[in-house]
């Protein structure tokens, strides 16, 4: 039966999210960017937020069921605030979910309590490569039984936090297929790069390139689970997350049009502005229950909820671009200078051709 | 609880009119564009017959409907519109048992009203209903409507004066059916807005008179007329709504034609939707034929350009569509939904025309050949941006909701 | 050096081309689209003009020089008018202008006087076949020599007048390459469909299948030039017949919005319809000059003369259908009743992607 | 007799420019990308003294220079700026010898001003110059200007008060060399328009300070600052134009600045076109580089979906670039092009945003590294669609040119 309200226990936690995100990650976002660093404490604020903790279940040591449909709605809000803020308060989740998702029963208990456990702990998953046309179901990566153990051989790129990560989830090819593979940190043959990576925006986030020359790990630290469920997972978050970013350009534009006088009248009461917002609140509201309906195919088993998700990220993907280019042009010149945000979610906006794999529900 | 799974009632009726759809319409639709203004009496015929079956359901106030309770109805209309237009856009405009100007009595109207205007619905014939809206001077801008309504006291009679244009199936409610229109008129020309009512028109009411039929781009199986009022006389309880309405300055007239577009711009969503839909998939169909199909999950740098363009038709058409069913859920479930209204009715103008024009583009030659129906949706699709509110009007719409301006605010 | 003006001469030509099509033409395109006739004497006085008289040199009965620029500006006014008396009164170029750039001196000497001495006279060509994806460099219709004949075989859509066709070019495959072959009229082998073929566009035009059986013809038929010359050719003039579509739908759409009142003023003085126009003129003003520019590199032999015949029929093809269904859009419900152009021009408009070999210049 | 033939004169320049594009640009736009605020003096020095060499040939008043007659000044110049900003956005922001300040003072100085004002720009040192519009009330609403001029008869000298932001330049024009910025005043608040000015203020007169620099999105080799002017006094003769324009209450002070725009702003299409070009020229190497070729000549049905973007990308590009080309033709053939001046600017806006956009998409996470420049190029485009007008105003200029309407019957 068709409904498009949250329960209200989402709208409790969407409560919780966004007053933290609109409020703690919106304020610290200009400077973690200038500055290259989110400050750790914002970060543990966040995960004390217990979104991921909510998704695993008391027998590894959270508190709830996953639910995607749940994991989007939060993501929109954390992405809403800061996309640096949300994926980096989401980061364990890269190396948890998948296994909660698609690992055995020994690696849950092994890995689950332990990052649920405590405060923030880096925990990462290194899934991008350098290529222009990177396709994550035909990865350069590879992995290669030998005996008891699988070799990894391969680069990626975009890893975050990969410098002081406890542990990371490898993805690699193996046998034609994507597989997944869990690496501790500072295993031989894992080169983490000496400098940080520099990309067109999300620059508050350590991302480094990770090199896997010759790395040995035991057959038992492959998840048995096939990767359409992760990535599935990994597109609606990241689609949700463009609909955030997407949400905050509009909104922020909306109130500066509104705000603003221009020949007489505020900005926002000129026919060409206003009808340019109202293109971006149509097209962020369609996208938004595209990737909702992902979620819940997901959550729902349906067969075609790949092939959902993967129409969701599609759309948002645009989305996050027209939106956030036009919020960028209805400020004009003020747009354009790094005091007002939205210079910075167009830069976040354009990338999220490039950032499945960062996120996770 | 987030859900997209069909109610289990809906997904039964879906079912049933998709039968209608393939079977009853798409044989004939070539046939009914090629001869304009011919009525597809066959459909109608069954239509009437099956709606009155279900209860009127088709109609489109399904608040009305006995069955029905208000929970489903606009999300089950939407549904059954949608897969009617995906029959045939043109053909499904000839729908008996309520269409726009049912919608407008039964947003307006009193009980008694209600009763009197949409029981012919429910008769043994089919009976068809029309809206009255735009006049020749006037495009979008309803507040420079000219046609007048004249309290005769003596007769206790309201007599109509004016010209309107664009009424659909105007022919059909006052020609060829015990039908009726109803024409938005004012009571105080000085008053813009706030002076306009609506009133019932019966077929057959002397004075009103059909004259003139449109030849149209596309939904040719589907009249549009104008309607002349010369002194035209309808009894007094024939204005819509309470006795008050007459005398109340408040612009309560003009809100009733808003309240009717909040529920009826959905419903023309739903059909742009179908249309698309019905676009999307025999693209598809055609180009499976020649060995194109389609591959998902690619990153877009491995697509062919046809790949890309099928899958950004598909991404703007379902979010549509969800666009056009929140909308109407928010209708049964007695939310405020004019910006969703409006946004469903934007959106789906916009996708149905890209969709249309690029599936012709994609076939070349034989896209643009009359051997394909690609080349009629082309041609039917335009319509959903220009009535019941051009794209440009709806945008106007939803800026003023979310900007929080008033219409003197943001012209 | 850098000029966008037209010479003296052309200006003279454009006037006479446009008083011809902006009165006459324009007049006479409802009924004739409604009707699906042109009328004989509207096509002879379009003839009269000399437009192709005027671009066949004096030795072949003509008295001019062929030049592309100047012929992409008689296209362009032509269909400013009407797309089929455009074409219609073109039509004689379809055959004389192949043999005029590819022929051997007996085929000019045989065909071009008879051609353009009289009035005007169906002569057409088959280029186009029915698939979705039809590509003139890669034809299904194919040529192969037989003793000293070569035998046609395939099936050709889109000809225009091929009923009455005196003779016509039919494009055929030969060792991998598109040549021209001249067919007389009544060739045995040579199939014209019953009954004219159905378009969105164009029914002022008969089109026929043409399907050709065995169809023998004498070496001494095949045009011994290659076909990129008659492609370029054609790319450019089609294209200049886009940017006439949709100049003709601005300027109707432009007039209307400045004369009709919406909420107590011009509609035209709508932001959103006046940067509608705005966006209109400027795109058709940019694809012009690339049109302009294809033609100029085919009068002056440049080297890269075909990519930029194709560019701009690629620019041609999205301008004309942007502009007509904008242009539909701005008249509402007027635009959507046949009583106004601009539905025909959104109908034509759709069908340049189909219409290469329809014209030359 | 229409011709696409690039002049001999100008391409020998052309090639020359290009040597400096590639050695002195490429090879330290990221450093100055990364290092905001620094000058590039290098470039600075050796486009001094070139220039010099070639006689005042980057400036943006080519009329003015010596060798070079009107007839291909304009064109000379935008080819020269489209190559410089193909090395460079934000470099080429800072080529001494004349910019906006000094186009103002060439379409509305006398002789005695423009040789007072513009001989500084052939001496020993670089100069440069800085256009003072916009104020933090008003962005595009030039009538808006509150910045005031107040004739002091006694000392026959203009008081200038107000402050102005982003000025681009405006910190090399007043603090590291001896040039001037042109300040748009108002010598009668009430009369709006009317009572606009242009007023040259010199480097180092007192009263006149640079109040802050941004840190920006892109083209950050160029610094744009705030300038705050308290009591600025400047000499009588530094209003632009005859004595009389002080007296004249008509608008030919705005009119002037009208007609520096119809001059700057295909330059400033131009730096997009510059930009756009490079970003296609680089976008095609890396993509060949990974073995991925454009063809040509295919059906749009037989294309990959980056050879349908690429082959876009060029229908864009070209025809936007004689769009610019044509409008600084006209320019230097003295025929009036406000008209194709703003529509040569609405049209690269938008073609250098949508060719930075996708290139930046279609290199998917390699694009989006800062290795390579298509990010950079992404973020420094779209000031082109920002100053000089926005993309807005520039199309209501088009739209009000169209229409005949003047600018109070189109808002």
């Amino acid at each position: 039966m068709y409904s498009f309200e949250p329960s209200d226990e989402q709208k409790m936690l969407i409560d919780a999210v966004s007053r933290y995100a609109s409020s703690d990650l919106r304020k610290a976002a200009h400077d973690a960017e200038e500055n290259k660093e989110l400050p750790p404490k914002l970060i543990s604020k966040g995960w004390e937020l217990g979104v991921l903790q909510a998704s695993i279940p008391e027998a590894y040591g959270g508190f709830g069921e996953r639910s995607a449909v749940t994991g989007v709605l939060a993501a929109e809000e954390m992405a809403y605030g800061d996309l640096a803020g949300a994926l980096a308060v989401g980061l364990p989740g890269l190396f948890a979910l998948p296994i909660l998702l698609t690992g055995s029963e020994e690696q849950k208990k092994e890995y689950l309590p332990a990052i649920i456990a405590g405060d923030w702990t880096p925990y990462t998953a290194a899934l991008i490569e350098a290529s222009f046309d990177f396709d994550p179901n035909d990865l350069k990566t590879t992995a290669k039984a030998e005996g008891s153990d699988y070799i990894l051989e391969g680069e990626k790129i975009l890893v975050p936090f990969a410098n002081q990560a406890k542990a990371m989830i490898v993805y690699a090819k193996l046998k034609k297929e994507t597989r997944a593979f869990i690496v501790p940190g500072g295993s031989p043959g894992v080169k983490v790069g000496e400098a940080r990576e520099k990309y067109l925006g999300l620059n508050a986030i350590p991302f480094f390139k990770v090199t896997l020359e010759g790395v040995k790990v035991p057959k038992t630290s492959l998840l048995p689970g096939g990767f359409s469920p992760v990535l599935d997972s990994s597109r609606v978050a990241v689609a949700a997350m463009a609909v955030g970013v997407a949400r905050a350009a509009f909104d922020y534009s909306r109130d500066y049009a509104k705000d603003r006088d221009v020949f007489g009248m505020k900005v926002a009461q000129k026919q060409a502005i206003a009808f340019m917002l109202a293109e971006m609140v149509t097209e962020i509201e369609a996208i938004r229950l595209l990737v909702w309906e992902g979620a819940w195919a997901i959550d729902n088993q349906k067969e075609d909820a790949g092939q959902k998700a993967y129409l969701a990220l599609s759309g948002a993907i645009d989305l996050a671009m027209m939106v956030t280019d036009r919020a960028v042009q209805i400020l004009g010149g003020h747009g354009y200078i790094r005091e007002h945000p939205v210079e910075l979610w167009m830069r976040n906006g354009r990338g999220f051709t490039a950032f499945t794999g960062l996120a996770m529900v | 609880m987030i859900d997209f799974e069909i109610p289990e009632k809906i997904a039964g009726i879906r079912t049933v009119v998709e039968t209608v759809a393939v079977n009853m319409m798409r044989p004939v639709s070539r046939y009914f564009d090629e001869n304009e203004h011919e009525v597809p009496w066959d459909y109608v015929n069954f239509m009437h017959t099956a709606t009155k079956a279900m209860g009127g359901g088709a109609s489109m106030a399904p608040g009305e409907g006995k069955k029905e309770g208000p929970r489903f109805g606009f999300q089950r209309l939407a549904v059954m519109v949608e897969v009617l237009s995906w029959g045939d856009a043109g053909i499904y405009l000839c729908t008996p048992g309520g269409m726009l100007g049912s919608a407008a009595v039964s947003a307006t109207g009193t009980p008694e009203q209600k009763e009197r205007f949409l029981k012919r619905f429910r008769g043994d014939t089919p009976v068809f209903d029309a809206m009255c809206m735009t006049e020749p001077q006037c495009g979008s801008d309803t507040s420079a409507i000219r046609a007048s309504a004249v309290l005769d006291k003596e007769k206790n009679e309201w007599v109509l004066n004016g010209e309107k244009i664009f009424v659909t199936a105007g022919h059909k409610a006052m020609l060829d059916s015990e039908g009726f229109i109803v024409v938005w008129a004012t009571i105080d020309p000085s008053a813009g807005r706030a002076g306009m009512r609506p009133f019932v028109v019966e077929a057959k009411t002397p004075g009103c008179q059909v004259s003139k039929m449109e030849h149209k781009l596309g939904i040719r199986a589907s009249d549009t007329v104008s309607i002349v009022l010369q002194d035209c006389r309808v009894p007094f309880d024939n204005i819509l709504g309470s006795a008050e309405v007459v005398t109340d300055k408040a612009t309560t007239g003009f809100k009733g034609a808003m309240a009717t577009f909040d529920a009826t711009r959905p419903i023309v969503a739903a059909q742009a939707i179908g249309l698309a839909r019905a676009t999307l998939e025999l693209l598809k169909e055609m180009l499976a034929a020649q060995g194109v199909t389609i591959r998902y999950g690619l990153p877009r740098q491995k697509m062919t350009s046809i790949e890309k363009e099928v899958i950004d038709m598909e991404v703007q058409l379902r979010s549509a569509w969800w666009l056009v069913m929140k909308a109407v859920w928010m209708m049964d479930n007695g939310k405020p939904n004019s910006l969703e209204s409006s946004m469903s009715k934007v959106r789906a103008g916009d996708v149905v025309n890209r969709i249309t024009q690029k599936a012709v583009e994609i076939m070349g030659p034989v896209g643009y050949s009359r051997e394909h129906l690609l080349e009629k949706w082309f041609r039917d699709a335009k319509i959903s941006d220009i009535y019941e509110g051009t794209g440009q009007i709806n945008r106007l719409v939803v800026a003023r909701q979310i900007l929080g301006y008033r219409s003197s605010e943001l012209r």
